[in-house]
């Protein structure tokens, strides 16, 4: 390991501006990197949404102020057409899910933080690192540019089914190449994430000592590993089927607006394209889910100041998590068409799924008990994270088994669910993870006033918004409908879409305090020290900012992760590093 | 083993079985393509042909790429992944005799 | 690169895989195409299990043809065993004969690639015509009939929005020869108004010939990323080989391993697509 | 008249004869999800009240020990298991496995396209005619070999769904182009439609869910304040409502006009007139929809149901089944 030392001797040299920011193999410039762009594609993300709550909140009325602006095929008169909210819904849904989400909590956060954490000078290929997200944004600006593209953006649904896929405007082309650019930069950062995680870490930091975060990355990057070459291939098969005239998913007999398809060879099955999909896109929501909770766990470990209650049970879970994730996704098919064997092993993989989730929450939440619990700003958000995430998972049982799935699949209860794990969830955690790693990143804090602000406003208006969702879809109404009212139904539960988007907007607002805190702390903030939160795990023992190759002296581990309130001890925490 | 400590003598012994290997490909390869001109009935004919693909594919596998000397980690990991090989292959089976629908040709 | 910082485990193996970065990580990206190339294989199975009667050849032999692809399958098996070769004459540190077998690999893959073009470039030329009505040839009323375009047959032209070739006024059509005969029927005019379907033996004509494209397709995709690496080490390695030939062999190595990847693939298309 | 009957905020009313054990099981689930939201969420808000940081409190180094948590996911698990094997598996098993037999039910063709439901009734004989893709046209939507003895009889009704009450329905559902859902929520059905396949589904109306009857049991009296053109746009007056002058400004029958500006201005003149409340129904109260995104107008790919006793429901046959029609909307 000695070669390790002399890096030491690099740290003065002098990069040039865009070797160092732009084109930068360090670990953490690129972590930053992608933090901004995905940030910047969740506030993209977000604007969507908010447009399209305007339709649902006001159907078939003109959208005040940028109506006007958004050209005619998305919006004729500034009323938002049945075109132009399928291609916002889909690219809303893509966009969140691959450009802003994962891109955040992989991307983001596992690559500033998971190097650091197992005391590592970098990634262990850092070219490829770069790459990643040198193929990522291009990934990014291709879905973007799909708006200008004739008859604008994807819109057949973040799950793009076919053969409404296949039939669809060039925006579905544009789709299907940013989504082989994004998953071949998934792919190449999860070999280097595992890679680093197995091969690098520090002396003395055996598999059972790493940060629960740590874990949690590795099977992420497992997940993406082995989960994202289907959907590839399904890319691959709907390109064909889309620029070759191949019918991969496309049966014979098929009659478009009264035009009977002879063209076409025919002999696909459209339900190829679902389980290739769904063999990616549910390994995908724990993608999702597993970053967010690595990040709450260390979040709640500092601010309880005792170990992780169950840290193994955690870890097992965790495991056991990602390989049965692979083993459920028919559950989003339940209504295919699937007979009695079948959905009845999906729907058990899907009840045995829960359980592992059960343990990770009970541990997180016990490991409140006998605590002293800071309420940082931080400490906020992981905290609310807990029962936000409840809401999701719960929610997730009606519809793993069949029979209630039958009612409420397809309606704004899976858009309720999915929403409590990703939104009041994941976002949650990813803002609980800016605050707590924030003084690492520049060495400054964040301010804890605006701070509150934003935890306060963003939880009541964000239940504001997915609440009532629940509600909706249990009186059935639908999912992706321009115009919920045009039904029955619908129509009669008409108020509660106005209450989520008057939600939605006021959540947008209480985003500003958070923008502000953000940009102002970089050159405001209150200079802090190495370990402001005065933690444990090894990111604290290098300096705030780390320089190039992180440490000053290459760490050695002595212990857990979570040494607090060690009985006997003159500080209530114990550093890995720091001889017990 | 690891290779960094490899003598050349090792090294040329190696040869000797990559030649080895190289001739057995051939003899399979020639076995594929003869049994297909048998014209075995078509379950014979999958079985024999995955057979002899899956024998050659091993054979690279272990000498060309020298997994018959790793060790450790690995092996878990590539079980895992055809584990999961082995769920995607069974896509088809599930959607065939599953649907509760018949088909409209 | 000269601020990069030196990363642990760069060339000595780690007790816990047994192996270098380079090389583990080459090995879960193997995994990862193990997955991406059975999702396809997968949808193979699927697509044909599926297929409406009489819409998939027997077996792949009845379209492709067997003798190129058992010549391009011995020599891709030979590309291995040269690739294994040149990392074992780096071991034993003879870099001339290391970069003698890297281009003889280089070379060989070229020929795949090349018996791999005429092979498509036939497909493309040869069409089939399906039937509204009936025809009688050769004494058989059939429905579809394959051939070649005569020679003064109007051109035939690709529609953009369908992606498939417009329904000619008329054609003149070379029949394919009965099975078993080499005996061409004299060349056939098919009205526009009786054809139903024109395809040439492209990834549309068929569902078999869509997936035979695509996982040759992406197989032959492979190999050209393949060659692009062999080839950069071609130009530099002797010198990256003086310098730090170690390193050098364990690249080499991680170039193999993909390589014999992408050999073991064929070892399974071969058999599948063509003589299943 | 009897009791009153509304879509709202929770389930829609039920008026299939399966439909209960699901309904039974959503709500056996929320109350077990509510039961373990709650219990988890006072331990957590008394840890945080209890343990939070304050001057002279440490924590505690040691975990606690305690088997509490470990029988409550034991619990979890088992509770799962049954849910799954007790309420679910049997729910679906009939809703997949145990067609009606042939000769009991009353089957329907149903043929989803962008964006209209076609349905395909035997006619008197009983027979489906042939249909055939290169027919399908605007005036054919299912492609109904014409020509065909058997489709002489047969009806082909667009986006009405007419059906008997109390009877097995078997539903043998196609679409044309792409996949499409067909929805009901008031049956608690749903099963999507794939191209080249042909799915059953069956399930059986209520006898007493009649739409006539069911239109008066959702009649429902709506404050001026409530009343918003976009929850009423379905719905039509019970009776007359006048201005001042003896003017009818909303007739019996009638609804608020088609877009949202005619709507909100007619209501405003009925608050002027003195109108305080609406005593309204909807139009058609039950309705099958589309579930699965099909394109711009999947919202509005819906179907009006209409539901008769045999009787009226034989009228129906009678008087559809004279001539072939195609009511081309
Ligand atoms: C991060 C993302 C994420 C996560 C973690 C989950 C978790 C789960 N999901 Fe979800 N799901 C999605 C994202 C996610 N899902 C998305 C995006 C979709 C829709 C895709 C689309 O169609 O567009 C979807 C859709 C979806 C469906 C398909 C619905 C349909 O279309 O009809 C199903 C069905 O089984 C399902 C089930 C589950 C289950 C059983 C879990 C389980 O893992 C949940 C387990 C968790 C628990 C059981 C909670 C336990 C906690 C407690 C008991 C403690 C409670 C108390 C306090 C703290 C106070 N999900
Ligand atoms: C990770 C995934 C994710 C996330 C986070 C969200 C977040 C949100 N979603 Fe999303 N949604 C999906 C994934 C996601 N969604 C998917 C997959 C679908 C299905 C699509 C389909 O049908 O195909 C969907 C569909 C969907 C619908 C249904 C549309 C329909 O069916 O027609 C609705 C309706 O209201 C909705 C609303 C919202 C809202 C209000 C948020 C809010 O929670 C957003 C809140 C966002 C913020 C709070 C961001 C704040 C950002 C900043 C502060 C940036 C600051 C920047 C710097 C400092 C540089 N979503
Ligand atoms: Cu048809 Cu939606
Ligand atoms: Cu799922």
């Amino acid at each position: 390991m000695s070669k390790h030392d002399t890096h030491a001797d690099h740290h003065h040299e002098e990069l040039p501006f865009w070797r160092k920011y732009i084109f930068s193999v360090d670990h953490k410039v690129i972590g930053v990197q992608y933090t901004i762009t995905a940030l910047v594609f969740l506030m993209f993300g977000f604007a969507l949404m908010m447009i399209m709550r305007w339709q649902l909140a006001y159907p078939g009325q003109p959208i005040p102020f940028i109506g006007k602006y958004l050209g005619d095929t998305i919006a004729l008169d500034g009323i938002l057409s049945g075109d132009g909210y399928n291609a916002f819904g889909a690219m809303h849904g893509t966009i969140m899910v691959f450009l802003a989400i994962v891109p955040l909590g992989v991307g983001g956060f596992g690559n500033y933080v998971l190097p650091l954490q197992i005391g590592a000078p970098d990634m262990a290929f850092p070219r490829l690192n770069m790459a990643s997200y040198w193929i990522y944004l291009p990934g990014g600006i291709i879905m973007l540019a799909s708006f200008f593209m004739p008859g604008g953006a994807a819109n057949s649904g973040w799950t793009s089914y076919a053969p409404l896929s296949v039939i669809a405007t060039t925006g579905q082309t544009m789709w299907l190449l940013g989504m082989v650019f994004l998953i071949t930069s998934s792919l190449l950062g999860s070999v280097n994430f595992i890679v680093t995680a197995v091969q690098l870490r520090a002396k003395g930091l055996s598999f059972f000592r790493l940060p629960f975060f740590v874990w949690a990355q590795l099977v992420t990057s497992f997940l993406l590993l082995l989960a994202f070459p289907p959907l590839e291939a399904a890319a691959v098969l709907q390109l064909m089927d889309r620029v070759a005239g191949t019918s991969f998913f496309m049966p014979t007999g098929l009659v478009v607006s009264g035009v009977e398809q002879a063209h076409l060879s025919g002999g696909g099955s459209p339900l190829l394209w679902q389980h290739l999909f769904w063999f990616l896109a549910h390994p995908e929501v724990y993608v999702l889910i597993l970053p967010a909770l690595g990040i709450i766990s260390e979040i709640i470990a500092t601010n309880t100041r005792k170990p992780l209650w169950g840290y193994k049970s955690l870890v097992y879970s965790a495991i056991f998590l990602g390989f049965m994730s692979f083993i459920v996704w028919a559950h989003h098919m339940f209504m295919t068409g699937m007979g009695t064997t079948l959905s009845t092993f999906f729907q058990a993989t899907t009840m045995i799924i829960s359980v592992p989730s059960v343990i990770i929450l009970t541990c997180l939440i016990i490991s409140l008990y006998g605590a002293s619990i800071r309420f940082t700003v931080p400490m906020l958000f992981a905290l609310s994270f807990l029962p936000m995430f409840a809401i999701g998972g719960l929610t997730g049982l009606p519809l793993g088994l069949t029979a209630s799935d039958i009612h409420l699949h397809d309606t704004y209860y899976v858009i309720g669910h999915f929403h409590y794990v990703v939104a009041p969830g994941t976002i949650f955690a990813v803002f609980a993870g800016i605050y707590h790693w924030f003084p690492k990143v520049t060495g400054r804090m964040m301010n804890s006033t605006l701070g509150r602000l934003h935890w306060f406003f963003s939880f009541i208006f964000i239940n504001g918004v997915f609440m009532p969702m629940l509600f909706q879809g249990m009186a059935g109404i639908l999912r992706r409908q321009y115009d919920q009212s045009e039904q029955l139904h619908g129509a009669s539960a008409q108020g509660l879409s106005v209450m989520v988007s008057w939600s939605a907007w006021l959540l947008f607002v209480a985003q500003i305090p958070f923008i502000i805190n953000f940009f102002w702390s970089i050159w405001k903030g209150q200079k802090v020290g190495a370990n402001p939160w005065e933690a444990t795990t090894l990111e604290w023992a290098a300096p705030s900012p780390p320089p190039h190759g992180n440490f000053d002296t290459v760490p050695v581990v002595y212990c857990g992760p979570y040494e607090y309130s060690v009985p006997g001890k003159k500080t209530d925490f114990c550093p890995q590093h720091v001889v017990a | 083993m690891s290779h960094h400590e490899m003598t050349a003598e090792e090294v040329s012994h190696h040869v000797r079985t990559y030649l080895k290997v190289f001739g057995a490909l051939l003899v399979l390869t020639v076995i594929t393509v003869g049994v297909f001109y048998l014209h075995l009935p078509i379950v014979g004919a999958v079985v024999v042909a995955l057979i002899v693909a899956s024998i050659k594919g091993s054979l690279v596998a272990c000498y060309f790429m020298h997994l018959i000397s790793e060790r450790g980690l690995i092996y878990w990991i590539l079980a895992l992944c055809a584990l999961f090989f082995v769920v995607l292959l069974l896509l088809p089976v599930i959607t065939d005799h599953e649907a509760v629908g018949t088909v409209t040709h | 690169m000269s601020a990069a910082v030196a990363i642990p485990h760069d060339m000595e193996p780690h007790p816990v895989t047994g192996m270098y970065n380079g090389k583990f990580g080459l090995w879960l990206f193997l995994a990862s195409e193990v997955m991406l190339f059975g999702a396809l294989f997968s949808s193979y199975v699927l697509l044909r299990m599926g297929a409406p009667e009489g819409t998939w050849p027997k077996h792949g032999a009845e379209i492709l043809n067997v003798p190129l692809a058992t010549f391009n399958t011995v020599v891709l098996i030979t590309s291995s065993v040269t690739m294994v070769m040149a990392w074992a004459a780096l071991k034993m540190n003879n870099i001339a004969r290391g970069q003698l077998f890297l281009t003889v690999t280089f070379l060989l893959a070229g020929a795949f690639l090349v018996v791999k073009y005429f092979e498509y470039s036939e497909k493309f030329n040869h069409f089939e015509v399906w039937l509204k009505e009936p025809m009688v040839v050769d004494g058989n009323s059939v429905s579809s009939i394959r051939g070649h375009l005569a020679k003064d047959c109007p051109p035939l032209t690709k529609e953009t929005h369908i992606r498939a070739f417009a329904i000619p006024e008329f054609i003149l059509l070379d029949p394919d020869a009965p099975a078993g005969s080499k005996e061409h029927p004299p060349t056939l005019r098919i009205d526009g108004g009786n054809i139903r379907r024109i395809s040439d033996f492209g990834p549309a004509h068929s569902t078999f010939l869509a997936t035979y494209f695509t996982l040759t397709g992406l197989h032959g995709l492979h190999i050209i990323g393949g060659m692009v690496v062999i080839l950069y080490f071609m130009l530099t390695g002797s010198r990256f080989a003086q310098k730090r030939p170690d390193k050098y062999a364990d690249r080499i190595e991680c170039t193999g391993l993909y390589w014999h990847f992408v050999d073991l693939v064929w070892i399974f298309l071969f058999p599948v697509l063509y003589l299943l | 008249m009897q009791a009153p009957m509304h879509y709202g905020r929770w389930l829609p009313p039920l008026l299939s004869e399966h439909g209960s054990q699901i309904d039974h099981l959503i709500d056996v689930l929320h109350v077990f999800m509510g039961v373990l939201f709650v219990g988890w969420g006072i331990f957590f808000l008394y840890c945080l009240t209890k343990y939070r940081q304050r001057p002279g409190h440490t924590a505690r180094y040691e975990p606690v020990k305690g088997t509490v948590s470990k029988y409550a996911e034991i619990g979890v698990g088992a509770f799962e298991a049954f849910l799954l094997v007790g309420l679910s598996m049997p729910v679906w098993s009939a809703y997949k496995n145990d067609p009606p037999a042939p000769a009991e039910r009353f089957e329907v063709r149903v043929v989803a396209e962008q964006f209209q439901w076609n349905f395909h009734y035997p006619g008197k004989d009983g027979k489906f005619g042939p249909t055939r893709a290169d027919l399908i046209s605007a005036s054919n939507p299912v492609g109904l070999v014409e020509t065909d003895p058997a489709a002489s009889d047969d009806i082909v009704s667009v986006n009405e769904f007419h059906l008997p009450v109390g009877r097995d329905i078997y539903v043998r559902l196609t679409t044309k182009d792409v996949i499409h859902s067909f929805a009901i929520p008031t049956m608690r059905v749903k099963q999507d439609a794939i191209p080249g396949m042909e799915i059953p589904i069956w399930f059986k109306v209520k006898e007493d869910a009649k739409s006539e009857a069911i239109r008066e049991r959702m009649t429902q009296v709506f404050p001026m304040r409530k009343a918003n053109w976009y929850r009423l746009r379905h719905h039509i007056a019970t009776q007359d409502y006048k201005d001042k002058d003896g003017q009818v400004l909303l007739a019996r029958g009638q609804d608020l006009g088609a877009t949202y500006e005619a709507g909100q201005e007619l209501l405003e003149k009925l608050e002027k007139a003195g109108v305080t409340e609406l005593s309204m129904q909807p139009r058609n109260p039950l309705e099958v929809i589309c579930a699965q995104l099909c394109g711009n107008s999947h919202f509005k790919m819906k179907a009006q149901m209409v539901t008769h006793d045999d009787a009226g429901f034989a009228a129906w046959v009678e008087e559809k089944s004279k001539v072939i029609e195609f009511d081309d909307f």
